[in-house]
């Protein structure tokens, strides 16, 4: 149903303790925004890029199908970059905008791949459980799993809401359309607090009593791939700082 | 039996090579062929994950295939706009679970939903609607809130807004699952009577007794592809029903079995009342003298 | 509206994070009281996040023809307050970055901010607004999901503009360039949502009573709600 | 049969007297009497809205009666945190939407969530589940989210999560719904396994013919009261099952009739298969030169 979200559960990395794959993606992340963007937006983003279709086996059809939205967020936010206003001529075009803009894109596209390099090898499953070691309080990180589970279940009530809306012809018009989503967005909402009430029973059934504690798959820290993923963001910055350095 | 198909006719909707997957690399329909023609009963079994539900949505346009052709009175469906409206005025589908199509708050908006949106006029709305709830006995239910039903008049508030689109051909997703027999003989009935009134009905079940009583033919969808044949046909044969991890139908199996030992006689039953009717017969036929005492002892 | 991945500078993706962590540290708070004293409210945020994820990926026709989704947020926060939102609206803005890459870790705080922050505080003091000055229920629900969509757009272009100031103008000519160019879409998007939300209200108002005055959106009476709600539904059609 | 209770034995769960009504005036149960022994199997049959679903939610404690006493090993109930806890870790309970049970976002997770509410120490919890996860055959799902499983393994989890919880009494609500065949027959071997482990089963369905072959008692829910009988004995009284809603089974009532005609011998079967072998048995003894010859016809 979420594309990337599958891909996450079968992707080749998906046996690694989720910290590992965090430090070597977050880091970077990090490394993405937080570096010059010249040259290091494509030091970054090469890295990922590598990363990604090596050794995380990632397809290029499952990238391309996962970026092309954001990408285009990231396209028409630079757009307005490549032009002033408001000066004596009103509008214009700015040719530092053009730099700016292309900055821009190019950070933005690296930090891009590492949020995929994390998030297609990184299922939520992983994650969720182990955010209370984070610090974040056991009741947001339980409500936090719920959310996730029941996200699913909804998207699939919607999917199936919609399809038999269609078939009595819902959306034939904006009127009939508007119609048919307010019913979707009903029906949602009385499904939500359905599935709460009804989860809420099963669970009570199974010994619920106010803590929805589960016991998490172990899953060993690799220390060869904690090192490496060290070694390539020591190694990223390194590189940068000295091309800039080289560069001035 | 009365739904047989003259080979010539053009099949109302028909499936010409169809593939689809939802993951590449993953097909679950690999070259599927069908034809549903005018007054037709089609049962399609197959196992879980088989591909019954993904056919039926194929069917109805709410997927694209990948490849292959889906025809409406033998003219290739277009996916726009204009040739999903066509379809969709033809054929219907009610899926499995009622929830995922009733979202109106009572039951007379909702099976008035798609009469409205065909733009039409309050009275023939009303009719329509008055029509629908009529076939499916619930009237008395027109301003019942609809997440207050039970299961059963919910799977029938489902279907009375499917046939107020008045469709030729009516698609039903599992229709007498979490039914009780009594449910079953009720939903079975009003198909029947769509059936004379000239509706093509195609119903997916795991009941193989259910598709050997009640259609004409069965589409069996296992591993990408549908195997069409003639009830009695599909269901004598023991590979393919292996192959769909179903087992046979126990009235014919039965009949077939008896048939063997000699003493039955008759057209092959297709209900077990008729078999049992066919056993009877036989019973009183031979041995007349022991038809009433051995009543008592079944229980025994 | 969401600002991509890596979009903003580094000082600026940490200042709106901070700006936005009061709020959202408040909101667990209030959450993690509620749940201490109704533990079995844990289901029914898990819900109202669920819910407040899928309604922003609801598809609403839009006047280019593509399709584009509302925010949700001023529904959520009617529903859910404000407070409540702003952690759920985190969440969601979380599991939106990492399963959809919409959005982004290092501007999950300006996003925050503007979506889970703003939006549904301005949405809700409108709604309480009207609601206390006697307006109807359609019209303070129509301006309070308009109005926290185009706040959510209004509060997006300002951290466009604050950290791409325009080369002439400044960050204020900079803030119009940006919010003229997003207002294409947004402002018809923002009063679709309007109505949207509106009639939602008024379908829940029949089938669920229960739940809404269980949330505070419509007190003691269902009949006298409902019969405003059949007047927007006039406004609406 | 392997189940039948010694009449003197205390039951592990019993039901005396129960009332309850989810609307004044309207009671689902009224008197209701039923007793789950240890090692038993039993059946729950009865029409769309009689009762099965709630009878079961009163027995796990999710409601509270109106009146009347469960027992637990013969003494009451209270429907206190403490009691319910006590209940909880007897007798689970495996709902029909596996939808409502699984929370968590992978299947190890959720099979671990009761577990670890009892307290128990990590490898004993790890121990339970893979336990558990073993008994239902799927050990190779633990690392997969909950969200990308089929129906029949979503209710292999849910299964699996009541299982790690070690209760001594299993109930479940139409297991068999929306399995195709084969399903179906993989679970009863599940269940099988467990009655063999010592464990006392209940589940209810629609399916006169797997109440018959799986039970070894069946308790009809209807008009308010529990209506406790023998398989044998429940399955020929014809009122009963009329009031209920219910049709026969078909082996038994297949070869009471053929019984009746003269020929078949041994003992009343069991499954489908069973009196298929009896017919073929009989052929084979009375007839045995069209044996072989017979069986081309029967698809014919
Ligand atoms: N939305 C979806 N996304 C991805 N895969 C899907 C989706 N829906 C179904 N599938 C997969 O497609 C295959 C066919 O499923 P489908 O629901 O069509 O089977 P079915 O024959 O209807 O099964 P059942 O008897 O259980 O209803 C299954 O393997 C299923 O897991
Ligand atoms: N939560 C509820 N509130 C009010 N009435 C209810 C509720 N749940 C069930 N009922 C009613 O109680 C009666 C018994 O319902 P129950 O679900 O126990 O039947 P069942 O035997 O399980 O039926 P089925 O075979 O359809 O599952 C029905 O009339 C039903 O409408
Ligand atoms: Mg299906
Ligand atoms: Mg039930």
């Amino acid at each position: 149903m979420l594309p990337l979200d599958t891909i996450a559960y079968t992707n080749r990395w998906r046996p690694r303790h989720p910290g590992e794959k965090a430090l070597l993606s977050l880091g970077l992340l990090v490394c993405a925004v937080a570096l010059p963007v010249w040259p290091g937006a494509l030091v970054v983003g090469a890295v990922a890029t590598v990363i990604l279709f090596g050794p995380a086996g990632l397809s290029v059809g499952q990238a391309a199908h996962a970026l092309r939205v954001p990408l285009g967020f990231v396209v028409a936010g630079s757009l307005p970059l490549l032009f002033a206003v408001g000066g004596s001529t009103g509008v214009r075009i700015d040719l530092h905008g053009l730099t700016l803009a292309a900055q821009l894109a190019g950070r933005s596209t690296a930090a891009l791949l590492c949020l995929l390099l994390f998030a297609a090898t990184t299922p939520l499953a992983d994650v969720l459980p182990r955010l209370a070691n984070l610090g974040v309080p056991p009741a947001v990180t339980e409500i936090t799993a719920l959310m996730y589970r029941m996200l699913f279940l909804l998207l699939d009530t919607v999917r199936a809401i919609r399809e038999a809306q269609a078939s009595r012809l819902g959306f034939r018009n904006w009127s009939t359309s508007y119609r048919s989503l307010a019913g979707q967005g009903a029906a949602v909402f009385v499904r939500a607090f359905d599935r709460a009430r009804r989860m809420d029973e099963g669970l009570a059934l199974r010994g619920y009593t106010g803590s929805l504690r589960v016991d998490v798959e172990s899953r060993p820290v690799s220390r060869s791939f904690v090192l490496l993923s060290a070694a390539v963001l020591v190694a990223v910055v390194t590189v940068t700082l000295t091309i800039r350095l080289a560069l001035q | 039996m009365s739904g047989h198909h003259d080979p010539a006719a053009v099949p109302v909707v028909s499936v010409h090579d169809l593939y689809f997957a939802y993951e590449p690399g993953r097909p679950v329909l690999a070259g599927a062929e069908l034809a549903l023609y005018a007054r037709h009963r089609l049962a399609v079994l197959g196992p879980n994950g088989g591909g019954k539900t993904t056919l039926f949505r194929l069917i109805v346009g709410a997927l694209k295939p990948d490849a292959g052709e889906i025809r409406l009175d033998g003219r290739p469906l277009r996916h726009t706009r204009k040739g999903l409206l066509e379809l969709r005025q033809q054929v219907q589908l009610v899926v499995q679970d009622p929830d995922d199509q009733l979202f109106a708050a009572s039951v007379y908006q909702d099976v008035s939903f798609g009469p409205v949106n065909l733009g039409l006029p309050a009275p023939e709305v009303r009719a329509r609607v008055d029509a629908a709830l009529g076939a499916l006995g619930i009237t008395e239910l027109a301003d019942r809130p609809t997440h207050l039903l039970s299961f059963g008049q919910k799977k029938r508030t489902a279907i009375a807004g499917a046939i107020a689109m008045c469709p030729r051909v009516l698609v039903l997703d599992e229709p007498t699952a979490g039914l009780d027999p009594v449910g079953v003989e009720a939903l079975l009935a009003t198909l029947h009577d769509l059936h004379v009134a000239g509706t093509t009905l195609v119903i997916s079940t795991h009941d193989v007794d259910l598709a050997y009583r009640w259609s004409d033919e069965v589409a069996i969808v296992a591993d990408g592809t549908i195997h069409r044949a003639p009830v009695d046909v599909a269901l004598a044969d023991h590979d393919l029903l292996t192959r769909a991890r179903l087992g046979p139908a126990w009235a014919p199996t039965v009949h077939t079995l008896l048939e063997r030992r000699g003493g039955l006689s008759g057209a092959r039953p297709q209900t077990a009342a008729e078999l049992y009717a066919l056993l009877d017969t036989a019973t009183r036929t031979i041995q007349p003298s022991s038809h009433h005492t051995g009543g008592a002892g079944a229980g025994a | 509206m969401h600002i991509a991945e890596g979009y903003l500078p580094p000082l600026h993706a940490a200042a709106w994070t901070v700006a936005a962590a009061p709020f959202v540290v408040h909101g667990c708070r209030a959450l993690v009281r509620q749940v201490r004293t109704d533990p079995e409210s844990k289901l029914l945020l898990g819900a109202a996040g669920a819910f407040s994820f899928v309604l922003s990926a609801l598809k609403l026709p839009s006047v280019t023809g593509s399709c584009s989704h509302p925010t949700g947020t001023g529904l959520g926060a009617i529903l859910f307050k404000p407070p409540i939102m702003s952690v759920l609206g985190c969440i969601v803005l979380f599991f939106q970055a990492v399963i959809l890459a919409h959005g982004g870790l290092t501007t999950l705080g300006a996003n925050t901010f503007s979506m889970a922050i703003v939006g549904p505080w301005v949405g809700y003091g409108i709604y309480a607004l009207i609601r206390k000055l006697g307006g109807g229920l359609g019209v303070a629900v129509f301006l309070a999901a308009a109005l926290a969509d185009l706040s959510t757009y209004c509060v997006t272009s300002i951290q466009l503009a604050l950290a791409f100031p325009d080369a002439d103008s400044g960050v204020f000519g900079a803030a119009v360039k940006f919010g003229s160019i997003f207002a294409i879409t947004q402002v018809p998007l923002a009063i679709s949502e309007g109505f949207l939300t509106v009639l939602v209200i008024r379908l829940l108002i029949k089938a669920s009573p229960g739940e809404l005055s269980r949330l505070g959106v419509v007190r003691d009476s269902v009949r006298r709600s409902g019969a405003s709600a059949a007047s927007v539904g006039e406004v609406a059609a």
